[in-house]
């Protein structure tokens, strides 16, 4: 029997191209970008969800690791530009405009901020870990705001996106369909992992640290790596989000933008794999569709979102799917 | 159609800061609705004062809107994200506000006009008024962003005497009781400060209630009619330098001020004038030449052949303006605040950055 | 003689002033069922917690087969074969009770770290599980959300999680608490068989549990032991009577 | 720099820290004692400094504005609890933030709507404007000594309002669990909405106080609210004491991070660059202090272990 | 009418039905023990009586009130006092703040209380987390007593206490019910106990009445074929 929500996730999943392929079919660009950012967005959604709604770790911080994934492709690609290497001793490191390197680098950039920052912060639960992990994210802020090197709160402008082999990344078509298929592939990987035995105790110790470590199993370690492989998710949607605007800034850093992804997440869902795709999807609409109305539509805006909350338990995809059937 | 101009106006209309952007919209629309030429479209988009966002709405303007004309964006930051990418697709863009010193020098542009300022003017013109009025260690602050450097850099270029002292505040720093204690005991016989928006109305007011007493100078912003009122007393007689001012005797500005407040009901801002002129800058270029031909557009453009309301107004080789800055001080009309012009500081002023810019 | 499994040498806690361990010692033989009892706030919990690593002793050392676990962490000595059950219930109230069972089962199994093979469809896990909700007689439930169960209910899952484990020793808070008077009765058969996969140290207030199964009884007042003894010879003593039966054995 | 200089600087910082103590203490009390996570407490500080700023533009006295500023505070939180908070209690923390999220969105752009995009003018009555010498020769605004003392007042007053009242203790109860206290006969839900009001009207106060040496504007709230936050979490959630210890310690570090570390750098680096490295330390030196206490200790200096 | 009148009650727990028509009947000065096996029901049918479970057909009346439209607190006003499954004791606050939280005037105070169990005097200021669970237990009857009840509901209320502590209980409750005419709504697994203490007994199976009538009349059988005892 396939469940509601399944067929849901699909249907979200398969509207996503759809809107691009008609965007492409009616000569209209930007839709095909509004899709590409969706995409983007939603994957560092994804990547928080693996920490926020399997964990239970409430992270305020999760801007930091897209910041770094941001900045991973800015700095690579502004050396790659001005052909000044990065690094001379010991090693000689040239920056790169090549997609998949940049990924990667993004990838352990933020993985390893997040072992450093998840390694701290864990020591704390609850709120005190939402503010330490928000902490962390405002240092990160400050210092790239301040650090004249690479733009400060100006940022970075790379004028031609990166190359992705075989494929021509300026054609919005092509380059959502990159970002399309990451966000499909990390969904798939996000999904597994939650059935997986990672995913049943870390769920658990989310529940009941007290009894996960009573069957011999440590929280601390369950959540860490959880939070590597959030962070390390989040960062390569950074990566993305800056070849998406050829642009990076401390923004990126910013408290908002860790509030945002979290928005996401609420939005569509918490703990369900494709509610950050739904919650990035009705947001972006809202700001597009809302944006036009009034000088004032950020008060529509929030009527909206309180309307979802104070109504949709579970989010959209909660409010789509009824009540929720434990899956065993 | 023919002959027409599609702009695309991207600038911050919600949000902090909104009260910059809706000026800069609302004196380029009043120029516009003024000259009655239906040849204009405009295409306005609120940015909320995101990069990211004025990055993606530049995308949006030029593949689905297909304008031929960007303008509209208040902050440095945002202009550095959009302008180069506008650019580099065959966009103009005419600055009525930002002006980093990368789209001066070395990054200028043949697509690329600021009809404002480039930024350090405003402070070179403050460092050149502390010196003529004899200060000798001004004591100078700004917050620590790169715009706050180059003020003080700015600043600093034209001031002959020798600082008394030189303070990065926090960004959106809103208690300066700390920095005030250090002007106090600096020795120092005025005051420079840049601070934009809210940080500057928190400083001056606690300046007032501080017992110090020195000389204040600033750029305008901090003294601009949207903001003085909200500063009250505590800015009066204060010293800002800007190159337009509501009581500038030409006949534009005349003709701006008093239709401005017919329309909107407000006495107008810095931020609407120079939305204004950009308009009318634009407006020149279009009755003379075809968009579509940039050469001759652009050229059309640089000739700068309209009546600016801060008197006379031509283009540098880096397509930044040469013009006159005045120094202002805040005084009480009846019951509102504003400024007077009180002085020259400096004339027909070329931007520190046109010498390295070469197409 | 047999070794003891389990052996408390002088453990001693104090929460400021009041000294909720005082003292202590105690073994655990294999095959025995070695029942604790006391009044309230006697520190049995405590204990308890002391032997699984939940709280640290001043002093004293807790030696398990033959080793010194006093510096291991909870973890460890869980994955050592230390299984215990909580005086109040303590489970993944979101989950079902077949995920809970399963969960104990891999712990049992100890790598986790295993990303991809969706868990629930383990054959071994599962089987592992499923067994342990049918001593306990859960099964019928094995797909209800943990929080929808009874507070009865809820009791034994502890008791089916602790199963899946394996232990080589069992650490029981007070398991019949909440239970009815026939859930106490089967879970009083089920313990006496459970002796010999693994001894069991019992806290309980239920004395007609206690006297039907214990081997032997040590009874705590304020942190030490007073008496430890056959069922007989506690429901004799004079001391135990006044400090914790009262008067109730003595119709 | 001089002694008298730096004993300035440390009265600056703890004024400082009183004045955050002023805008966490409604904070404290709606986060830390009823457990909701409120991003919209900024709003509520902006709303008592709109309120005051409007009703001191029209009578001219601060006595009246700072009145306003209470009452229009009260309201506007009670009617937030009312309409929103009371059905977020026993949901997730995550539902909580969304909600406060919109409240902000609709709150910040609502008042942009009713004021306009400029901020208000709100000033201390003249009264108070000069500074008064204290001794040693230190000069020191009275407004801002003013504000010491309502802070304290504020301090002392809430810490015997939750901790010695049965009010206090039926508060605590409910954030414990609030099926139980009911089930007592306690009419939970009337107090909460009495509890979010007085945060309120503490933020909105604060925001009027604060307000008249700052700027009175649209967004004016959301920094002070990170900071509010930083607060707390420093001196440990639900501690009045935490509160006020976390607030002094943050405006300490704040002030005097801001005062030594340039001149620090500039011992070996230029000077303009040492300025400015240092102050992008002391930005960040608040949220390094935060992350040291917690991982130091991981509930706050107060905060309880459970 | 009865003091206490639970006609056809039936209750869910969102699409589940956990009660399927209860009655029950007590009056004033009575004590009535509610039984059955673990799982029946018992604890549903108090927290619809307390208005804990809102979901719930059928009628409560207690003292003469329509209980089923009131919010909990106006319910518990009415004079019942909730010793709840689980103790539930104010985790971070102190036993003596446990104890006034809720506390209403009337014969029973803190000093009364102590009296009652002497621990709680002990540990005045101990918070209620770091106690025993059976000092938890006194303290959560203490707090339901606090608020000077005419009805006592004790949900498995000797649940890990120490048989003396338990004696003292079961000997308080029948002086309380002998001397001060307190009603009284009682779990507990004890049968014999119930025996000694109860007038009339219910008893619930899969979440219905199938026994009602008084302690004497409880037969062996009935016992054993629905207790299992
Ligand atoms: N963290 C603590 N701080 C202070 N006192 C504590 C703490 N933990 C336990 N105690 C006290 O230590 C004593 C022993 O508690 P413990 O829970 O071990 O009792 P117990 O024997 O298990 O009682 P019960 O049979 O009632 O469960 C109690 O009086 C309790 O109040
Ligand atoms: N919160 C809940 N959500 C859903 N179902 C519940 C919930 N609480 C209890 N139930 C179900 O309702 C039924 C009756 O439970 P109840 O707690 O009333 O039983 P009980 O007689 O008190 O049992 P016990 O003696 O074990 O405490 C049980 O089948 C239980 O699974
Ligand atoms: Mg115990
Ligand atoms: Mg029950």
């Amino acid at each position: 029997m396939i469940q509601r929500e399944t067929l849901i996730n699909w249907a979200l999943f398969a509207l996503l191209p759809a809107t691009a392929l008609i965007a492409l079919w009616m000569d209209e660009p930007f839709i095909i970008t509004l899709a590409t950012k969706v995409a983007i967005l939603a994957l560092a959604g994804v990547g928080l969800n693996i920490a926020l709604g399997l964990g239970g770790l409430v992270s305020l911080g999760h801007a930091a690791f897209f910041g770094i994934g941001g900045y991973a492709m800015g700095i690579l690609a502004s050396h790659a530009q001005s052909y000044a290497p990065l690094m001379q001793t010991p090693v000689l490191i040239e920056g790169t405009t090549s997609m998949p390197v940049i990924w990667l680098v993004a990838i352990l950039a933020s993985a390893l901020a997040a072992l450093a920052i998840g390694a701290l912060s864990l020591r704390t639960t609850g709120v005190y870990f939402i503010m330490i992990t928000l902490a962390f994210g405002q240092m990160l802020y400050y210092f790239a705001i301040s650090w004249p090197a690479y733009g400060g709160e100006d940022g970075l402008s790379i004028y031609v996106r990166n190359g992705f082999p075989g494929l021509n990344t300026l054609d919005p078509i092509q380059f959502f369909a990159v970002a399309f298929v990451v966000l499909a592939a990390v969904l798939f990987f996000a999904g597994r992992l939650a059935r997986a035995p990672f995913g049943l105790a870390l769920a658990a110790a989310r529940q009941n640290p007290e009894r996960v470590e009573t069957v011999g199993l440590a929280p601390y370690r369950l959540r860490l790596v959880a939070f590597v492989l959030s962070g390390a998710v989040t960062g390569l949607a950074g990566a993305l989000f800056a070849d998406l605007n050829r642009f990076v800034s401390p923004t990126m850093f910013s408290w908002q933008m860790s509030g945002e992804i979290m928005i996401f997440v609420i939005l569509g869902g918490v703990g369900r794999l494709f509610g950050p795709v739904a919650g990035a999807a009705l947001f972006i609409l809202l700001e597009h569709v809302l944006g036009g109305l009034s000088d004032y539509w950020h008060v529509y805006l929030g009527g909206l979102l309180l309307l979802v909350v104070l109504f949709a338990r579970g989010g959209m995809i909660g409010l789509a799917a009824g009540r929720e059937v434990a899956h065993d | 159609h023919e002959g027409g101009v599609k702009v695309g106006m991207i600038t911050t209309l919600s949000g902090g800061g909104a009260g910059l952007g809706i000026d800069v919209r609302d004196g380029f629309m009043l120029a516009a609705k003024m000259a009655g030429n239906d040849k204009l479209e405009v295409v306005i988009e609120d940015d909320q004062r995101k990069p990211e966002i004025a990055v993606q709405l530049a995308d949006k303007m030029i593949q689905s809107e297909k304008v031929d004309v960007l303008t509209g964006i208040i902050w440095s930051n945002l202009a550095m994200a959009v302008v180069p990418a506008a650019v580099a697709q065959g966009k103009f863009y005419l600055s009525p506000n930002a002006g980093p010193s990368q789209l001066a020098g070395k990054g200028c542009n043949p697509l690329y006009f600021n009809v404002a300022w480039q930024n350090d003017a405003l402070h070179e013109a403050a460092g050149a008024y502390a010196s003529d009025t004899g200060y000798q260690n001004t004591f100078i602050l700004a917050p620590n962003y790169p715009a706050g450097q180059d003020a003080l850099t700015g600043f600093k270029r034209f001031f002959k005497g020798e600082p008394a002292g030189e303070i990065y505040t926090q960004l959106g720093q809103t208690d300066y009781a700390a920095e005030l204690a250090q002007i106090r005991a600096s020795g120092a016989d005025s005051v420079f400060f840049f601070l934009p928006g809210g940080m500057g109305i928190s400083f001056l007011k606690q300046y007032a209630s501080s017992g110090i007493d020195l000389p204040v100078v600033g750029p305008a912003f901090s003294f601009d009619q949207g903001i003085l009122q909200a500063v009250g007393e505590a800015a009066l007689g204060v010293k800002n330098t800007s190159q337009w001012s509501k009581d500038l005797d030409n006949a534009a500005n005349v003709e701006f001020v008093a239709a401005f407040e017919a329309e909107y009901g407000r006495l107008p801002s810095l931020y609407a004038s120079q939305g204004y002129d950009t308009a009318n800058l634009l407006l020149s270029a279009m009755g003379k030449a075809d968009v579509k031909d940039a050469d001759a557009f652009r050229a059309a453009l640089a000739e700068a052949d309209f009546a600016s309301v801060r008197g006379d107004f031509k283009f540098g080789t880096n397509q930044h303006p040469v013009q006159d800055y005045y120094v202002r001080e805040v005084i009480k009309e009846g019951d509102v605040f504003t400024n007077k012009v009180i002085a020259t500081s400096l004339t027909d002023h070329v931007d520190a950055y046109a010498a390295e810019c070469s197409y | 003689m047999t070794e003891p499994l389990l052996q408390i040498k002088h453990l001693r806690k104090a929460f400021g002033a009041l000294v909720a361990t005082d003292d202590v010692s105690l073994t655990l033989y294999p095959g025995e069922i070695h029942a604790l009892i006391g009044p309230n706030g006697a520190g049995k919990s405590t204990l308890i917690k002391q032997i699984a690593g939940n709280l640290a002793p001043d002093a004293g050392e807790v030696w398990f087969e033959g080793r010194d676990v006093t510096p291991l962490s909870t973890v460890e000595r869980a994955r050592a074969g230390l299984g215990r059950t909580f005086q109040i219930s303590s489970l993944a109230m979101d989950y079902t009770v077949l995920q809970n069972a399963v969960l104990g089962a891999l712990g049992r199994r100890g790598t986790v770290w295993r990303f991809f093979r969706p868990v629930m469809r383990d054959a071994d896990l599962r089987a592992r599980a499923e067994a342990a909700l049918h001593r306990v007689g859960l099964m019928d439930h094995a797909h209800k959300r943990t929080a929808d169960l009874s507070h009865g209910q809820r009791r034994l899952l502890e008791v089916a999680v602790a199963l899946t484990l394996n232990p080589h020793v069992f650490l029981m808070d007070e398991p019949m608490a909440g239970l009815g008077a026939s859930g106490s009765k089967r879970l009083t058969g089920f313990l006496d068989d459970l002796r010999h996969e693994a001894p069991i140290l019992l806290v309980e207030h239920d004395m007609d549990a206690v006297f039907a199964l214990a081997d032997r009884i040590s009874v705590l007042v304020y942190g030490r032991i007073i008496a430890t003894g056959t069922a007989e010879e506690i429901r004799a003593d004079p001391l135990v009577r006044e400090a914790y039966l009262g008067a109730e054995d003595a119709a | 720099m001089s002694l008298i200089l730096l004993i300035e600087q440390v009265l600056n910082g703890l004024q400082f820290g009183v004045m955050l103590f002023l805008m966490a203490a409604g904070l404290t009390l709606i986060f830390g004692v009823m457990g909701l996570i409120n991003l919209a407490h900024g709003s509520l500080y902006m709303v008592g400094a709109f309120a005051a700023a409007a009703v001191a533009g029209l009578t001219g006295s601060f006595v009246l504005a700072l009145l306003a500023s209470l009452i229009a505070a009260a309201a506007a939180g009670a009617l937030v609890e009312l309409l929103v908070i009371r059905r977020l209690y026993d949901r997730d923390h995550l539902d909580q933030v969304l909600a406060t999220f919109a409240l902000i969105l609709m709150f910040s752009e609502g008042t942009r709507w009713v004021f306009g995009s400029f901020p208000l003018f709100l000033d201390i009555p003249a009264a108070l404007a000069q500074p008064v010498s204290l001794p040693g020769g230190i000069l020191y605004p009275a407004y801002r000594l003013l504000i010491i003392a309502i802070g304290l007042a504020i301090a002392v007053g809430l810490f015997q309002l939750i901790a010695r009242t049965r009010i206090g203790i039926q508060i605590r109860a409910g954030e414990a669990d609030r099926e139980m206290i009911a089930a007592l006969g306690v009419d939970i839900s009337k107090l909460y909405t009495l509890v979010f009001a007085l945060g309120a009207a503490l933020a909105g106060l604060a925001g009027a106080l604060v307000g008249a040496i700052q700027s009175v504007q649209v967004g004016m709230g959301e920094p002070v609210l990170i900071l509010a936050f930083v607060v707390i979490v420093i001196g440990g959630i639900g501690s009045i004491k935490g509160a006020l210890v976390g607030a002094l310690l943050v405006g300490l570090t704040d002030t005097l991070g801001g005062v030594l570390l340039p001149p620090l750098f500039a011992t070996f680096m230029e000077a303009s660059s040492a300025s400015s490295v240092g102050s992008s330390l002391a930005s960040m030196s608040i949220y390094i202090l935060m992350a040291a206490v917690l991982l130091y200790k991981p509930t706050g200096l107060f905060g309880s272990t459970t | 009418m009865s003091f206490l009148q639970l006609r056809g009650v039936e209750a869910f727990y969102g699409p589940s039905q956990a009660l399927f028509g209860v009655d029950l009947a007590l009056e004033e000065g009575e004590v009535c023990a509610l039984m059955g096996r673990n799982g029946m029901g018992k604890s549903s049918t108090i927290k619809v009586i307390c208005r804990l479970l809102k979901e719930a057909r059928g009628t409560v009346e207690f003292a003469g009130q329509d209980l089923t439209r009131l919010p909990p607190h106006r319910a518990a006003r009415t004079g019942l006092g909730l010793v709840p499954e689980g103790r539930r004791c104010f985790a971070p606050l102190t036993v003596h703040e446990n104890l006034i939280a809720a506390a209403r005037p009337g014969p029973w105070d803190f000093a009364r209380v102590c009296k009652l169990f002497p621990r709680l005097g002990e540990r005045r200021d101990q918070v209620a987390a770091s106690l025993s669970g059976g000092e938890q237990q006194m303290l959560a009857i203490g707090r339901a007593l606090m608020t000077n009840p005419r009805l006592l509901i004790l949900d498995e209320a000797t649940e890990g206490l120490a048989p003396v502590v338990r004696q003292e209980i079961w000997s308080a409750l029948a002086t309380l019910k002998r001397e001060a005419g307190l009603s009284l709504l009682v779990v507990d697994k004890s049968l014999a106990e119930l025996r000694a203490v109860a007038d009339r007994a219910v008893i619930l199976e899969r979440g219905s009445t199938v026994w009602a009538g008084p302690m004497g009349d409880l037969a062996a059988s009935v016992a054993d074929r629905y207790l299992g005892v």
